[in-house]
């Protein structure tokens, strides 16, 4: 655990000292809740019509994938007209492109921007290396599937998928989305033990609370 | 003008073993971290920075989120299948890998490659220079918040992948220059599409001086900005045209020529300043020489012939004990495979020498000590580093 | 700062003036680049099966799975299934494919919500993009694997016509690599080798270099290892992967040379000592006829510590190879080296004994615990056409033996000879030579039913009668064997044939009688196949065992319906060296297995 | 290079010379005599780049290779200084000393071989993995595919069969 997470007595500019425990004092604990759907149909389907047609995408690139997506954030392809932007920060952001293998380093990373994304948020495995392993298969260091980590909505098939392939997945997750079946969140929160042993399993170092948001 | 900033003698103190006297309870420094979530261009690193005010004290690079560990998965995969695997290691620029890689096992084998095979690789590896180059002008203008650029910039590689596509079958990992040759020859009419292209670029190129070079706020910004004095170049390993923009002709493909580079006229870019502004104007005008270079090599290249060497099954195929080291230049610098085998059909060792490993640990970690927080993304950019060939 | 730094960005404004870059509709205005490695498809139909795109995939994306193909020779049935959850499209299964089947269309968009659904097998599952025109090919020329067989010396036609010394030279070290080389392991032809000999395995212990290891593997299978490297039908080369675009591997002269490099005073240790049989356990078997069949099964069973003694009517043993092939083609001594090893693993061979008069079969039965008939197929078939009893019209098997055993030939100036398999082409080179030694030059004349397209001898046996300057006259049907006044032969009268088999199937020649024709020469040598002599087995025996048109009754193992003897060989099945090995390991493992557990078999 | 190899002779006990190419060649010292001879190339042969160092593992032999390849640029050749030193407790003397950068290079050969460099800054501190508990990965004793397999989960329902087998049970199952 790294210094700065360990308990530790500090003293304030006004010369009291008091104990800080990072892990407890910095963080929210509370686990993710399920969100149920409203009552009225029509009116669920108008939330699912309004988030399909804003996918605001964090902008974390964990791997190579992540280069294809520049063509689409610029007029060739221009994403912005099907409602699809790249935000800088997982507080604006609901939709996380896993962009290709995790590394588990990154897989901590992923973690917590997933985790502080507000819902309903969606996840896209984009490549062969989030289904099965991909071309890393055998290395010691990336994770194989991507949805034992984090619930999946949706994946798109390529070694790296071209932007093209991109943009019929936004499409695809659309649909997905008005039809609200995209429940990844609520999965998430509802088998949280599962995953969160999941991640535990493969992140050696867990130094962070288990649900960071 | 330009002074060398990166002295830390002074401030902040130091403790009795050499390391800084940071406290951060003392609420006159701040710990902040850039990255891994995308400091922009330069992909997925982190700098942690101990700041006081809006001036760095201390900055510790953070690499090791996309290792794959193509180094050890390379030792248990025959020859021809390292082939696929080593374009990721760097992925705006994977060609090189690709080059490096044949290039090694050729010459552990023994094999000479044909004529025509060796200006295609010579035209691709141009090619990916220039993209690569195209990236580095977006990121460079957009770490200053000169967005347009990285659209203008974005759309000219894209339309050199599309000539990529044609040429190799894929846009992004090409796996077209494989031990013993290319795949195949150029499609038809390849060239006037090619042309096509490059005039695009052209006038993108003329876009990007009047807009960014030729821009105030630009200059002010860069000018003077990140300074590294030249006589730590041999320090820290500094090549390519981050040396050159601190006025050392630093060139592989001049100064120890390969594949078609003898038979191609080019100037080695250099600049003087060493500061931002100097290495963005050479890096620019590589990216124009690199139009004048395929143009070039179009109008050399030999059309007949085959594009591979008479190899043995692939499938066993065994390369006698030996180590051999194949560096080239590649856009942000040299490139180099070390490559040792040991008669088996697979290789006993493969590492990987990327210009990014010595420019963004050591010597960023240096040139980042006193900077201004709001320059540290034009200086990490400025380095022109790719993070997944410093961890692999 | 110059005023001109402030104003020169301003020069963007002219975008607005311009047309948007933008594609419009990019998800149906951009398809792949003819060239682009898209998803995979493969001509199932065309797909063997051979497992190579799985062993070069360095990601493990590609499984050999069972499609509900049924296994031929040289298709196993399998169909690759490719796990795009592990698929990076280098492409490197579609260079190595051996039958060009597998490809890649340019299509490039496949999205699920169900991480199970990305596995596939291309041209067995369907696809939208199954019938796609462009897309990756493997480019011409391009090659992972070697598809030209290297070339191994053999004697000229000028030089090997006056000599019965071997055609062939065999590799050398360096070519045989470059050969074993090409071979991909895929295994398919181990399935079509009757004696399904570790061909793969033995091909690799060639191109390390490992000899010992690769005397080892062949003699596990066949101890007829030395005369199958030279002389063996070789199916497995027509069932090999390399053969759809390319040569296939030399695998016979691959195990020629295994057994080449190795002397052979070293065979016997490699090969290893027989088993000993527990005490008691020793059980006698007799075969009758050394022949490759009998010998195999006697090497089997001997080499589990039992006693088998062979008996063989001839002054040598060997069998067809020895008495059927010409020594150009297998020279005796290489048999010989062959027989030494089975000698050596403790079997008895005697002889210029004949069973029936010597000894009788009910005196084996009476010895042994089984009796094993290996008498092959020693009588010549004759056409039956007028003049065909004329002492000038011989029968080829006669006369290659009478050639094997130095006993003297009249040697005519001309001869005809009738068949078109493989011992005509034998007989016909056989009596070239010596016309060639005698005379100095060759006629000989080989008339055949079928046409060249249809030959049932093989196409190099052809090739090299022709350049030996024998004339083969494809689609004759012999009519009559020509006598002139004097009572000797002067040729044979042919009408040209228009077809071999009638409507349903069986053997029925039509003839264009217009077109006849008269071979010239002094003798006439039928080759048009041979029958077992079935005398020796006695009255009683015959009798007693159940026949088929006119062959011994046996079930898969070579067992007859006398629970004692089996038959094995030409003589009940045929039609080469391999085929009776195998026959001769399948014997020895049913009669083994008899001894195992039902004492009241033997 | 012949005139290099001369002179280095003249001061250093070189071991075996591989002349790879006309402008690269590969030495062997013993490792006490490195330090002198990569300051020795540095200062008066103009070998003032430090293009790499990393290691070799030898598993068989017991011993690392430690490859440090410079580069002189006016000249255009290339020299790899090879020193071997035991598998067990590796460990090596720095020479940030004479490249500062050289640092990384022993943090990472430090993290992914297990050599130590005693006194190189920063060299316990980890580099590329994080929370790693076993064997340093490019050992050659490190299995790459079984630590995989047994960390991660891989996506069940694979079976392939191989062809000569498949052909061996369809076609003459019992053997003959």
């Amino acid at each position: 655990m790294k210094d700065e997470l360990k308990p530790r007595i500090v003293k304030g500019p006004d010369g009291i000292e008091f104990e800080v425990d990072p892990l407890r004092d910095y963080y929210c604990e509370a686990s993710p809740s399920v969100h149920p759907p409203v009552y009225v149909k029509i009116v669920e389907d108008f939330f699912n019509w309004a988030r399909s047609e804003s996918l605001w995408i964090l902008g974390f690139g964990t791997g190579c994938g992540a280069i294809e997506m520049r063509p689409l954030m610029t007029p060739r392809f221009d994403a912005y007209r099907f409602g699809v932007q790249w935000r800088p920060t997982p507080r604006q952001a609901n939709l996380l492109m896993i962009s290709g293998y995790l590394s588990t380093k990154t897989l901590k990373r992923a973690i917590r921007s997933y985790e502080q994304m507000q819902s309903p948020k969606y996840v896209v495995g984009l490549g062969s290396c989030t289904i099965n392993g991909g071309m890393y298969w055998d290395s010691y260091n990336t994770i194989k599937k991507l949805d034992e980590y984090l619930p999946v909505d949706l994946y798109i098939v390529g070694c790296m998928p071209r932007p093209e392939a991109l943009l019929q997945g936004f499409e695809d997750l659309k649909q997905i989305i008005r039809a609200g079946k995209a429940e990844g969140a609520n999965q998430y929160a509802e088998k949280f033990e599962w995953y969160k042993a999941n991640q535990k399993k493969v992140i050696h170092d867990w130094d962070m609370p288990d649900y960071n948001w | 003008m330009v002074q060398d900033l990166s002295d830390r003698s002074q401030y902040p103190a130091r403790n009795r073993d050499g390391t800084l006297d940071v406290d951060l309870t003392s609420g006159k420094y701040l710990k902040l971290w850039q990255g891994p979530n995308h400091p922009g261009i330069t992909g997925n690193m982190s700098v942690e920075l101990t700041v006081c005010g809006d001036e760095v004290v201390e900055g510790k690079t953070h690499v090791g989120y996309l290792h794959r560990g193509f180094e050890k998965l390379m030792e248990r995969r025959t020859f021809i299948q390292c082939f696929p695997i080593v374009c990721r290691i760097c992925v705006p620029e994977p060609d090189f890998n690709e080059y490096c890689y044949a290039a090694a096992v050729e010459e552990l084998a023994g094999v000479e490659i044909p004529e025509q095979a060796k200006w295609i690789r010579t035209l691709i590896l141009e090619m990916g220079r220039f993209n690569s180059l195209m990236m580095y002008l977006g990121g460079q203008s957009g770490s200053l918040g000169l967005g347009v650029i990285g659209q203008w910039t974005t759309y000219v590689r894209d339309l050199m992948l599309d000539r990529f596509e044609e040429l190799t079958g894929a846009r992004i990992y090409h796996m077209f220059i494989l031990p013993g040759g290319v795949r195949d020859t150029l499609p038809e009419g390849f060239d006037a599409r090619m042309e096509e292209t490059l005039r695009e670029a052209e006038r993108t190129m003329k876009d990007v001086w009047n807009v960014m070079f030729q821009n105030a706020v630009f200059r002010k910004r860069t000018i003077g900005v990140g300074y590294i004095n030249p006589a730590l170049f041999d320090d820290y390993g500094v090549t390519g045209p981050t040396a050159r923009g601190g006025g050392v002709a630093k060139d592989v493909r001049r100064d120890q020529p390969y594949l078609a580079y003898p038979d191609l006229e080019f100037e080695v870019n250099v600049a003087r300043d060493s500061d931002i502004y100097s290495r963005a104007d050479v890096r620019r005008r590589d990216a124009l020489q690199s139009i004048d270079l395929i143009r070039q090599i179009l109008a050399k290249m030999p059309r007949t012939g085959p594009v591979m060497a008479k190899m043995p099954n692939m499938l066993h195929w065994k390369i006698p004990r030996g180590e051999t080291y194949i560096r080239g230049e590649c856009s942000r610098g040299e490139y180099g495979f070390y490559v040792v085998t040991d008669g088996s059909g697979y290789p006993r060792r493969v590492n990987v020498r990327g210009p990014s490993y010595t420019h963004a640990m050591a010597l960023l970690e240096r040139l980042i000590v006193n900077c201004n927080i709001a320059d540290v993304a034009a200086l990490l950019v400025s380095l022109h580093t790719y993070p997944p060939e410093i961890e692999r | 700062m110059p005023i001109t730094t402030v104003l020169s960005p301003f020069r963007a404004w002219k975008f607005l003036f311009q047309n948007p870059v933008t594609v419009r509709d990019p998800l149906t205005e951009r398809p792949g680049a003819p060239r682009y490695r898209g998803f995979h498809q493969n001509d199932a139909e065309k797909c063997v099966g051979c497992g190579t795109c799985e062993t070069i995939c360095q990601n493990g994306a590609i499984d050999m799975i069972d499609v509900g193909l049924a296994p031929k020779d040289g298709d196993s049935g399998l169909r690759p299934r490719i796990d795009y959850g592990r698929c990076c499209w280098c492409a490197l299964c579609v260079d190595v494919c051996m039958t060009g089947s597998l490809s890649m269309s340019n299509a490039y968009t496949w999205t699920d919500a169900n991480a199970d659904a990305f596995r596939f097998t291309p041209g067995v599952d369907k696809k939208p993009w199954d019938n796609d025109q462009l897309g990756y090919r493997r480019p011409e020329g391009h090659a992972l694997h070697g598809k030209d067989r290297v070339e191994m010396a053999e004697l000229e036609p000028e030089a090997r016509i006056g000599t019965f010394d071997e055609i062939v030279a065999g590799y050398d070290v360096a070519r045989a690599r470059l050969e074993a080389d090409r071979c991909v392991e895929c295994g398919l032809c181990v399935a079509t080798c009757p004696a399904h000999m570790a061909i793969p395995q033995y091909i690799k212990a060639v191109r390390d270099g490992d000899y010992e290891r690769g005397l080892a593997l062949l003699y596990e299978t066949n101890p007829f290892s030395q005369v199958c490297g030279r002389v063996c039908t070789h199916k497995c080369e027509t069932a090999c992967a390399a053969g759809h675009e390319g040569d296939p591997i030399a695998i016979r002269w691959l195990k020629r040379h295994i057994t080449d490099q190795v002397p052979h005073k070293d065979y016997v240790r490699i090969v290893g000592k027989p088993k000993k049989a527990a005490k008691g356990e020793a059980k006698t078997i007799a075969v009758v006829g050394a022949g490759p069949a009998g010998l195999t099964a006697a090497y089997d069973l001997a080499r589990q510590g039992h006693k088998v003694v062979v008996y063989e009517v001839r002054k040598h043993p060997g069998g067809m190879p020895r008495y059927g092939i010409p020594e150009y083609r297998l020279p005796y001594d290489i048999l010989d080296a062959d027989i030494d090893v089975i000698r050596a693993m403790g079997v008895e061979i005697k002889c210029e004994t004949r069973v029936g008069s010597d000894i009788t079969m009910d005196e084996l039965k009476a010895k042994n615990d089984a009796v094993i008939l290996a008498i092959g197929l020693h009588l010549g078939r004759s056409t039956r056409i007028p003049g065909s009893d004329h002492a000038d019209v011989r029968k080829a098997v006669d006369l290659l033996r009478q050639v094997t055993d130095e006993d003297p030939v009249d040697v005519p100036k001309s001869l005809v000879v009738i068949g078109g398999g493989n011992v005509a082409m034998d007989i016909a080179r056989t009596m070239a030579r010596l016309q060639m030694k005698a005379y100095g030059e060759v006629a000989v004349t080989v008339t055949a039913l079928e046409d060249k397209a249809h030959f049932l001898a093989d196409p190099d046996e052809i090739r090299e009668c022709g350049e030996e300057g024998i004339d083969i006259v494809d689609a004759r049907g012999p009519q009559e064997v020509v006598i002139d006044a004097d009572g000797r032969v002067e040729g044979l009268r042919t009408w040209r044939v228009q077809s071999i088999f009638d409507a349903q199937g069986r053997f029925a020649p039509s003839y264009d009688e217009s077109d006849e024709r008269i071979h010239p020469g002094d003798m006439v040598i039928e080759a048009i196949g041979q029958a077992a002599g079935v005398d020796m087995l006695g009255e009683g025996l015959t009798e007693a065992l159940e026949w088929n048109r006119g062959r011994i009754q046996v079930d898969a193992d070579g067992r007859t319906s006398e629970s004692w003897l089996w038959a094995i060989g030409d003589c009940v099945k045929g039609p080469d060296v391999v085929h009776a090995v195998a026959d001769g390991h399948r014997a020895a493992k049913s009669i083994l297995a008899a001894f195992e557990g039902k004492g009241d078999e033997a | 290079m012949q005139d290099l190899q001369t002179r280095l002779a003249q001061h250093t006990d070189l071991g075996e010379w591989t002349q790879q190419r006309a402008d690269l060649a590969f030495v062997t010292v013993a490792r006490e005599h490195l330090h002198g001879l990569l300051r020795h190339l540095r200062d008066h042969e103009g070998f003032t780049h430090l293009v790499l160092l990393t290691a070799v593992d030898w598993l068989e032999d017991g011993q690392f290779q430690l490859t440090y390849l410079m580069n002189n640029r006016a000249a255009a050749r290339d020299i790899g200084v090879r020193v071997l030193i035991p598998r067990e407790g590796a460990d090596m003397d720095s020479i940030h000393d004479l490249w500062p950068t050289a640092a990384t290079y022993q943090r990472e050969l430090r993290e992914m071989f297990g050599i130590d460099f005693p006194g190189s800054p920063r060299v316990d501190e980890e580099f590329i993995l994080e929370g790693w508990r076993d064997m340093p990965p490019y050992r050659r004793d490190f299995d790459t595919l079984k630590y995989a397999q047994e960390e991660f989960a891989e996506r069940p329902g694979r079976v392939s069969k191989d062809p000569e087998t498949h052909m061996k049970q369809k076609l003459y199952p019992d053997g003959a």
